[in-house]
Parts: C-alpha cells; structure tokens; sequence
C-alpha cells in the first residue's frame, strides 16, 4: 500500500510557541487515520496544515507524491469537514454541495447528477431545497461530508465532526463514517479527542501530545501495549505504580514499589536496572482475593463502590496513599463495604513497566 | 395574601409604567394633532380638523425641492458611504494588533464629535480644498460623517462570520475574491442593508453639516428651520409629521427586512 | 511568487486605508490646527502659531456662562433620565407578548424621530402645558430624549441576566427588593456607566432641542453657533477645539472604564 | 426513616401545556436520591417545585411535614445549586458563601467561622478573596456547593451541577458529591439526565419520562428490573424483540416474535395471553454461537464489530431487519467478519417481557 500523503520532519509555530516539534507522519492509501490527543496537542494545526490552511515553519507536506507546503488550499487535492460544518447559510443543502464543483467549471446536468448520487451516499434524499438551519445536527453533518466528497479528493480531513452531536447520533455517525470510507474507499484522517472514538472507528490511530507522535498502531495494539505513560492514561484507564526497575529479564521487569515488588511485561523502550519506571494495570485485569495472592499482591482498602449496570467500579486505597480503581461485573461478583483490609492482584502479563 | 399584594404592586408599576411611555411620546402625538387643527393657534381646545395644512405644504414648490435636495444627498451620500466604510471594514479586520486598535480609534473620532463641531471643521476644510458651499460639500460632510458607522456595523457583524466560512470556500476551490463576493458580501446582508437604512436616516435627518455647508438649495431640515424663524405654524407641523411618517416607515421597514432575514438564517 | 503578490496586495491596502482613515479626521485636524494659527484667514499658509484665540475665549463671560448652563442641563437631565430609563427597563423586561412589544416600539419612536422634528414637538409641547422656554423646558427636552436610550442600554444588559442570578439571591433567604439591589444593580453598573457618559454627551452636544427651547441663557453648541453667524473666526475654533476634546476624553475615559468592568467579570 | 419532602398530586403546566402530571414522590431522609431522565420531562420542573421558583397548578408540596406549597423561596429550608451555579460575579467566594448568613443577620464572627468551615468542607481554603471568574469550572461547583449548604438547609437541590465539566473532574465531583452527602447526612435531590451519573450516585432512583414517573428504586433494582420499555432503553442499552405473548406461568413468559418464539421473565406489570409485548435484553447477556443453541435463538449476520479497550461491540442485523447489539470481552473471544450468519442466544431469565 502507496502513501497518499507524507509529513517530513514538520515544525509549526504560532509567535514564539512550537506547538509541533518535527513530525513525521504517513497516511496510508485507503485507511482511516485518527490523530487522536488531549486539546492543544497539535492534532488540528497538523490536519490544517495537510489542508493548506496553515504553513509549517519547516519541513515539508507531500501529497500523492508531490510537494504541495506552499500550494494554497483551493489548489489541493484535499478537502475538509470543518467542527462547526462550516455549511454557507445562504445556500440550499445542493447549492452547498455544488459549490465545489461550480468552482471546477463542471456543466449544469453533470452538477445535478453528482449532487443526486452524493445525497442518496449521504443518505440525505428530498433535502436538496432546504437551508441548513432547517437541518438538524445529524443532518448538517452529513451535508458537510457530502460538500467534502463533492470534488472526489485525495484525501478527506475531518476535524472533530462529531464533537457537536450529542451521544446517541454520535454513536450511529461512528457506523456511518466507518461505512462511507469503507464505500469510497479513500483515505480519512479524522481528529478528535475522544479516545472511544478513536478505537471505535480507525484503522491506525496517532496518539499526540504536546506536538509530537507518543504512539501510533492499531487500537488493540494501543489500548494492549501502551508505549508511554500517556498512552496509558489517555486511552482506557490504568493503574500506576511508580518504582524502580530491578532487573529485566524474558520480557519481565521486576520493579521496586513502596510496600513490595511487582512484575510486569517490559514495554518496547530500552529500560535498565536502576531506571525510575511505572507499573501500568488496567481496571479490569485487577483481581479481588481476601487472602495475600501468589504474585504481585497490594493490601488496600475500599473506598468507594460506584454502580454502573453492566459493571461496576471499586476504589481501593492503600497504605502508601495510591488509589487504585477494579472494574468488575456486578453479576458474577459482589463487594460489600466494610472496613477490612483485602488483597488486590493481577497476573505478570496483565500489567506493563513504562519509563515514569 | 401576599400574592395578591404582589399583583396590585405589579398592576400599579405596569400601570405607572404606560403613563410615563405616554409621556415620552405624547410631544410627538401632540405635533401630529395640530397639524390637523382648523386653526393657527397651536394649543387646547381643537375645534375642528383640516386638511388643509398638508395641502398647502404639499403644494409649496420650495418644499418639493427641499425633497428632492434632501433626497439626492442622502442616496448620493449613502452609496459612497456603503462602498468605502465597507472597504474599510474589511481592510481593518485584517490588520493586527496596534495598527488595528489606532484605525480602530481613528475611525471612531469622527463618531465622537459633537455635530455642530464636526460642521464647522468641515467648512473649513471645505474651504481649505476649495470645495464650494452647496450640495457638492452637503454629499462630502454626509458621507465622512457615515462613514464610520457603515464600517463599525459591518465590522461588528464580520466579527461573528466564522473563520471556517471562508476557509470553506477555499477548500472548495474559490480564490480570495471569490469567496470574499460568494459567502462573506452574503453573510454582511443585513449590516449593509442596516447601514444602508442608518445612512439615508442620518443625511435626511442631519441638520449641522447640511446648514454649515449648505448653498442656496435647501434640505428639508434646513428649510424647516427657515420657516420656524417666523414661528412655528401648522404648515411646519405638517412637513414635520411627514418627516417623522417617513422616517418612521423606513426605520420599521429595514427593522422587518433585517428580522426576516434574520429568521432565515 | 503567489505569496510576495499577496504580500504587496496587502500592503498597498493597508496604506490606502491609512491614507483613506486620515481623510475621515483631516478636517478635525485642519480645524485644531487653524485654532492656533496668529491669523484670523482660516486657510494655508500657517506662518506663525499662537495660544491667543484660547486665551481670548476662556476669558470671554459668555463663554463661561455656557459651558456652565451646559453643563447644569446635562447633569440635571443625565441624572433624571437615569433613574425614570433604569425603571422603565425593568418594567418593561416584565411585561410579556404584545404588550411588551408594543411598549418597546413606543420607546423606540422618540428615538428615531429626527433631531428638528423632535424638537419643534417639544416645543408645542412645552408651550401646550404652559413650560416657559428656558433651562427647565431644555432639561426637560434633554432628559425625554435620553430615557430611551438609557433604557435601551439597561434592557441590553438585563437581557444578559441570567435568571438564576437573582433566583439564587431569592434561594439564599433575599426578598426581592434585596436581591435587586445586591444582584442585579451591581450587574447593571456597566450599562448605568455607559448611559450617564452617553447622556451626558447627547445633552452636551444637543443642538436642535437646546435651540428651540432655550431661552436667555444658551448652551455652549447655541452660543457657538450665533458666533458663527458673523463668520467663523479662530476664537470659535478655539472654543470648538476644546469641546471636541473634552468629548472625546469622556469617551475615551468611559470607553476605558467599561473594559476594566469588563475584564474583571 | 421518615420523609423530608412529599410531593402530593402535583400538577404543572405552562399555559395549555401540562409538564407535571399529578406526581406523587416522597424523599427519604438522608438519602440520595435522582431524578433522571430525558430534556423535558418534567425534572427540572420538580425541582423547581421543591425550592418554590415554580408553584403547581394543583397539589401538595410538604417540607418537613408542613404545606409550603405557596411559600417563596426565600422563606423555605431548602437550598439549590444552579446547572450554571450562579455564582455572585460581583462577590468574592467568602461574600458568596456569606451570602445567606448575613440575609438571616448572623453575627459577623459567626459568619467568618461558618464560611472556614464551609470552604474546608469542599476543599477550598486559601480562595476566600478571589472572585469566581478567577476559578476553575471544579472550583466554581465547589463554591456553588459550600454557599448552598452555608444557611444548613433541611434538603439540598441539585440542578444538573456536573453539566459543564469535562468527563474526568465530572466522575470526581461525582465521588465528592456523594462523600459529601453522607459526611453531612442530608437529603439529597439531584437531577440530571445522565443515567450513568444517577446509578453511580443515588441511593434511589426516580426515571421521570412526559411529566410522569416511570419507575424508582434502587440502581440495581433500575438496571436488572426495568418495568417498562422506556427504562430499559434509558438505563443502560437493550435490545428489543416485538411480538405477542402466548402465555405466562411460573414468572416467565412465551411471546411469538417474527421467526419463532422466545421466553423471558415477565416483569411486575400484569400481563395477559394476546397482549403486545417487547422481549428486552441486555447487549452484555447475548451469546454468540455457529450453531442454533437451545431455547433463545436468533439467526443473524455481522454488520459491524467496534473495539472499545476493555469491551467490543458486534452489531448483528436478522432477516427481519432487527439490530441486535452483543458487548464482549475482547480478550475472551473474537469475532471474525464474515458474510455466514451465525446464532444469537441467552439463558430465558436474562430477557424480561414488558408491554410494548
């Protein structure tokens, strides 16, 4: 599979501030792409400027092959979901969706024809005479893709379009995005902050924080093998234990805690003994047991239960001031409040030693 | 109990609270009466109505002139107005940091000075280009004084076009100038038809400018004030709830105009 | 390429900006400027500068006497206006439906109508209740132009009143009087700031109403303009200069004072 | 325990429209307990009932036995934090929390001590003279929270309080709430239309749909009990099957549905043979099999698969156009997309027949 688009050694500022420090970046051919961060991470400066609506300070954007840092935006190959649809209000739904091609120069019954196929693609039929503030959410949505879809593009960017809709839609245009990259078969880079998203819907996602890549690989792969402490506690939850790495071998790191020793899978970044490490856990790899287990064994107290329906989530703290959260099923196990101390315990490969 | 207290209180305020409305416009309710009374004497009682007053005013070939001046500087002065202060608006919304907080201070100079000022720096100036008194220098006086109010109305709705709209547009293929003409010129519909309205209102009604740079071809205000030298009669009174018919008119017309467009939006 | 293009595109507009914003307050200039120039011609050349014509008119007891007559009108109607405009606004946010909509359509009547027809209705009016012309008719033409927008200004802000701030006074064990004075007056203190200067400037600079209402004792625009029936000289520019100063110092000072608000909430 | 609050046949309207239909609830004392449930069902209204903002149209409001029902705000026992919490913007946090000791004329020292002890009851020392634009969102709920207890009402109202806070400080105001609700043993009405935070949260539960109260209790009871659809599709998810009941003995019940029958658990309504009935089942109770298991049985093709970290969801679709949603433990098992169809089950005490 051929690169549709590539970021070389990329450095954005704005005033003074770097907020991306030379990134490197593939997208695929055909691949639904999530760059994936906290607010302020650099996620949509990054996607801007594959748009052309920002130009890096050095480095250099290519786009199927070509050169294009300098190439203004109405002269790119790529188009743009804005947040906020960024649909002209003056307009009806297919004037909207026209509006790329009449730039083109494209003939009137060629217009109409595409604006037809790309609304029955957007499932947005018999809408074609309305203004969009007589859409709702979900429809503007899918207005804005299908404007986006118009010019067939390269590359198709999406800057949070779903930040808008409230949970229900949001979940049913996760499908539909899906689906419609799956039928256009072109390449998505998508942004969001919202890591359910992110797992739910990409084929690769890119972890970024403070304008670098932390990670990048498919959701298993970072939701299991969490490179950095960020991943860690940016996707899903994890228990952290800080220490120090005693020895390193077979893939397992002992590390020194406060109260003891854990053993855990080393993580991909070279470690050595004597390194200040943390020992990652998820929620739900926790195991409850009244007496001390074999193993990596924490003697904590509950804290609070909270009730979830389909689980349920325990906060334990122990001697050393940690908490630590168990996610369990409220079916097959019950916790009931009380004073005494218990055991918490997961098995060697369920927790991971990142650099602290 | 002390509900019913609360309704009597709330009765009496509202009650007050319409009497005093009264009060604001009962002048101006007062003016178009008179102008309806079969007598010279402006006051109570009114023993009969006429029409006659509106006849005569509207007969009058100096008052259909004043019209006509009035009505050329106004439309004249407008139009300019609307180009340049929208011009300006736009260039100021592109500039950054203290050049656009200085313009911003300049452009609202003119704002600030009391009318009668403002008048006399404009003859003088007028008469330091060599511009003659007379329509000429009403229009110029007209339009640096309406300037400032397109650019401020039009700036203050270009603050809320989303910066995506045009980014949009440019995505989509159109150059600067086409997306400036295809989404921004739309989006600043109501502000130029607002200002288009306040402009037109603003020369009609000026009376500052229009004396001190005025010739021999009266405006309408200019003309009623002549006219008031020999006391105010009911003929003035016509002219004058004509006036304010028309200016009230239009003021309801662009305020319908901007709410349907509003709606739309 | 594409880029240095823009880049001269861009800066050639900001240059006939500039050219074009100082054509907006030339005049003011040109005015100032003339105020000191040791000749009584008000155009160029300037040959020699001189502080004469101010010494000439701050030592003129007419003068004096206006800016004091100015002065008192201002303040008196600025302050009633306050009051009456502040408890209208609240009245009127009260009501509800139509009768909301009717009574904000008369308050906004008076403002629209233009300066001179306002005028000359005040005037029957005054006479019709039997008001001499003089300061209190002038106050009294002063303060019924001011309300509305005094009240305009009120209801701007207390639409931005979120109703949970003085419910939750009301929570907290406030009777409604309490809470209106330890919530929602302190809320309002922005706007009550802005419509005392803006008050105090339309009255100041009021020309139309001050001229067909006033009697022995003129304003400062009314003095300046019987000055200028004997042609304008260098001592009204004088004169005019240090209004337009003081103008547009109140403005900037109340300008300054509403951001600092501004930025603490 | 007796009731604090009793609210007796309350009706509400808003000119013709009726939001509150003659509701009955009772609010224990020192519970925590939540109305929940969609925007405009009313909650927000009863609420309002409670604090005397709204007067009903007919009906009881009963505080601590006696009628308040026509007694204003400002001379009730209870307190309310606003969703926008309507700080003071004028008055320092020390003014805010003041705010209602000094209407009473407490003396100033008895203030002074009052508000320390407030401020170290949420955690705020050290901000007494900042104003509350200089506070976080946290910060800013903290405030709201100690100036509604300052004056120790009989029963604390909470308007949707966590609204605005992001997901992360949302779950730890969550935990603070509740500690503080038992550290000061008060009675606790909380509204919000978030179902997750009402299980986490309460000790009872009040679901409100149309003016009406669709069902209380306890979390649990909520979530494994639901007695109408509208429950079972508001708390948690659910899959629905339409179809008719055959019969009903021994608490389970045969219903028809499209492509054979299948047997549940009748619920608490009364139920007779010939009613429409909707068979509701939780996405984590369905199991995947290839071959047709006994009882429950739906034949059904894969539509989508999504990863979520600790759970996945596959999304099925049958001959009948139904859509049957499974939640299962990626580390437990995969599923492969493919074109056969395949068999969906569950044990009958796991569906629940509720009217349709």
């Amino acid at each position: 599979m051929t690169d549709i688009c590539v970021l070389r050694d990329i450095t954005a500022r704005y005033g003074d501030v770097t907020v991306i420090d030379r990134l490197n970046l593939a997208i695929p051919e055909g691949a639904f792409v999530t760059l994936l961060g906290p607010s302020g991470c650099g996620k949509s400066t990054t996607l801007r400027m594959i748009g052309g609506f920002e130009t890096p300070a050095a480095g250099q954007v290519l786009l199927a092959g070509k050169d294009v840092t300098h190439v203004a935006p109405n002269h790119r190959d790529t188009n743009l979901v804005f947040q906020d649809y960024a649909l002209f209000p003056h307009m009806t739904v297919a004037e909207n969706i026209a509006f790329g091609l009449k730039r083109k120069g494209a003939p009137r019954d060629v217009i109409r024809q595409r604006v037809d196929e790309l609304m029955q693609l957007v499932r947005l039929p018999d809408m074609a005479q309305r203004l969009p503030a007589m859409l709702s959410g979900g429809q503007r949505q899918r207005v804005a893709l299908a404007r986006a879809l118009a010019r067939d593009p390269a590359l198709l960017l999406l800057d949070e379009p779903l930040g808008a809709l409230d949970a229900k839609l949001r979940e049913e245009m996760q499908h539909e995005l899906k689906s419609l990259q799956r039928a256009t078969g072109k390449a998505f880079v998508f942004v969001t902050h919202d890591q359910e998203e992110a797992l739910t819907m990409s084929d690769v996602v890119v972890v970024m924080n403070k304008g670098r890549i932390e990670q990048q690989g498919a959701p298993v792969e970072l939701y299991r093998d969490p490179q950095s402490r960020f991943v860690a506690s940016f996707i899903g939850k994890s228990n952290f234990f800080e220490g120090r790495l005693q020895e390193a071998s077979a893939g397992i790191g002992r590390v020194e805690v406060a109260g003891g020793t854990l053993s855990a899978r080393l993580g991909s970044a070279p470690l050595k003994a004597g390194d200040a490490v943390v020992v990652a856990v998820r929620p739900e790899k926790v195991a409850l047991a009244t007496e001390r287990p074999q193993g990596n064994a924490i003697e904590a107290r509950l804290q609070s239960l909270s009730y979830k329906g389909a689980k349920s989530t325990a906060l334990f703290a122990d001697a050393f001031g940690r908490r630590i959260e168990m996610d369990f099923n409220p079916e097959e196990r019950r916790i009931e409040a009380g004073d005494s101390s218990v055991w918490l315990g997961w098995q060697d490969a369920d927790g991971i030693v990142l650099a602290a | 109990m002390t509900r019913s207290f609360a309704w009597v209180g709330s009765w009496l305020l509202q009650a007050y609270y319409m009497l005093f409305v009264a009060f604001l416009v009962l002048p101006i309710f007062v003016m178009i009466l008179m102008s309806f009374k079969n007598s010279e004497f402006l006051g109570f009682p009114i023993k009969g109505l006429t029409l006659d007053w509106y006849g005569a005013a509207l007969a009058d070939p100096a008052i259909l002139g004043a019209v006509a001046t009035t009505a050329f500087v106004a439309a004249v002065s407008t139009l300019i107005a609307l180009v340049v202060g929208t011009w300006a608006a736009v260039a100021l919304e592109r500039l950054q940091g203290l050049a656009k907080a200085v313009a911003f201070v300049i452009l609202c100079i003119p704002l600030a000075a009391p009318g009668i000022i403002s008048a006399i720096s404009l003859r003088i100036f007028a008469f330091d280009i060599g511009l003659e008194l007379g329509v000429p220098a009403i229009i110029m006086a007209h339009t640096v004084h309406a300037v400032p109010f397109v650019s401020l109305m039009v700036l203050a709705r270009l603050s809320h076009l989303p910066k995506s709209q045009t980014e949009a547009a440019k995505d989509l293929g159109a150059s600067p100038i086409t997306a400036f003409c295809l989404i921004t010129l739309p989006f600043l519909k109501p502000s130029l038809i607002g200002a288009s309205l306040f402009g037109l209102l603003l020369s009609m009604d000026d009376f500052n400018r229009s004396f001190f740079l005025g010739g021999f071809e009266p405006t309408l205000p200019i003309l009623v004030f002549e006219r008031m030298s020999t006391g105010i009669s009911p003929q003035i009174n016509a002219i004058a709830s004509i006036v304010l018919l028309v200016t009230l008119s239009m003021g309801f017309v662009g305020e319908r105009t901007l709410r349907r467009i509003g709606a739309r939006k």
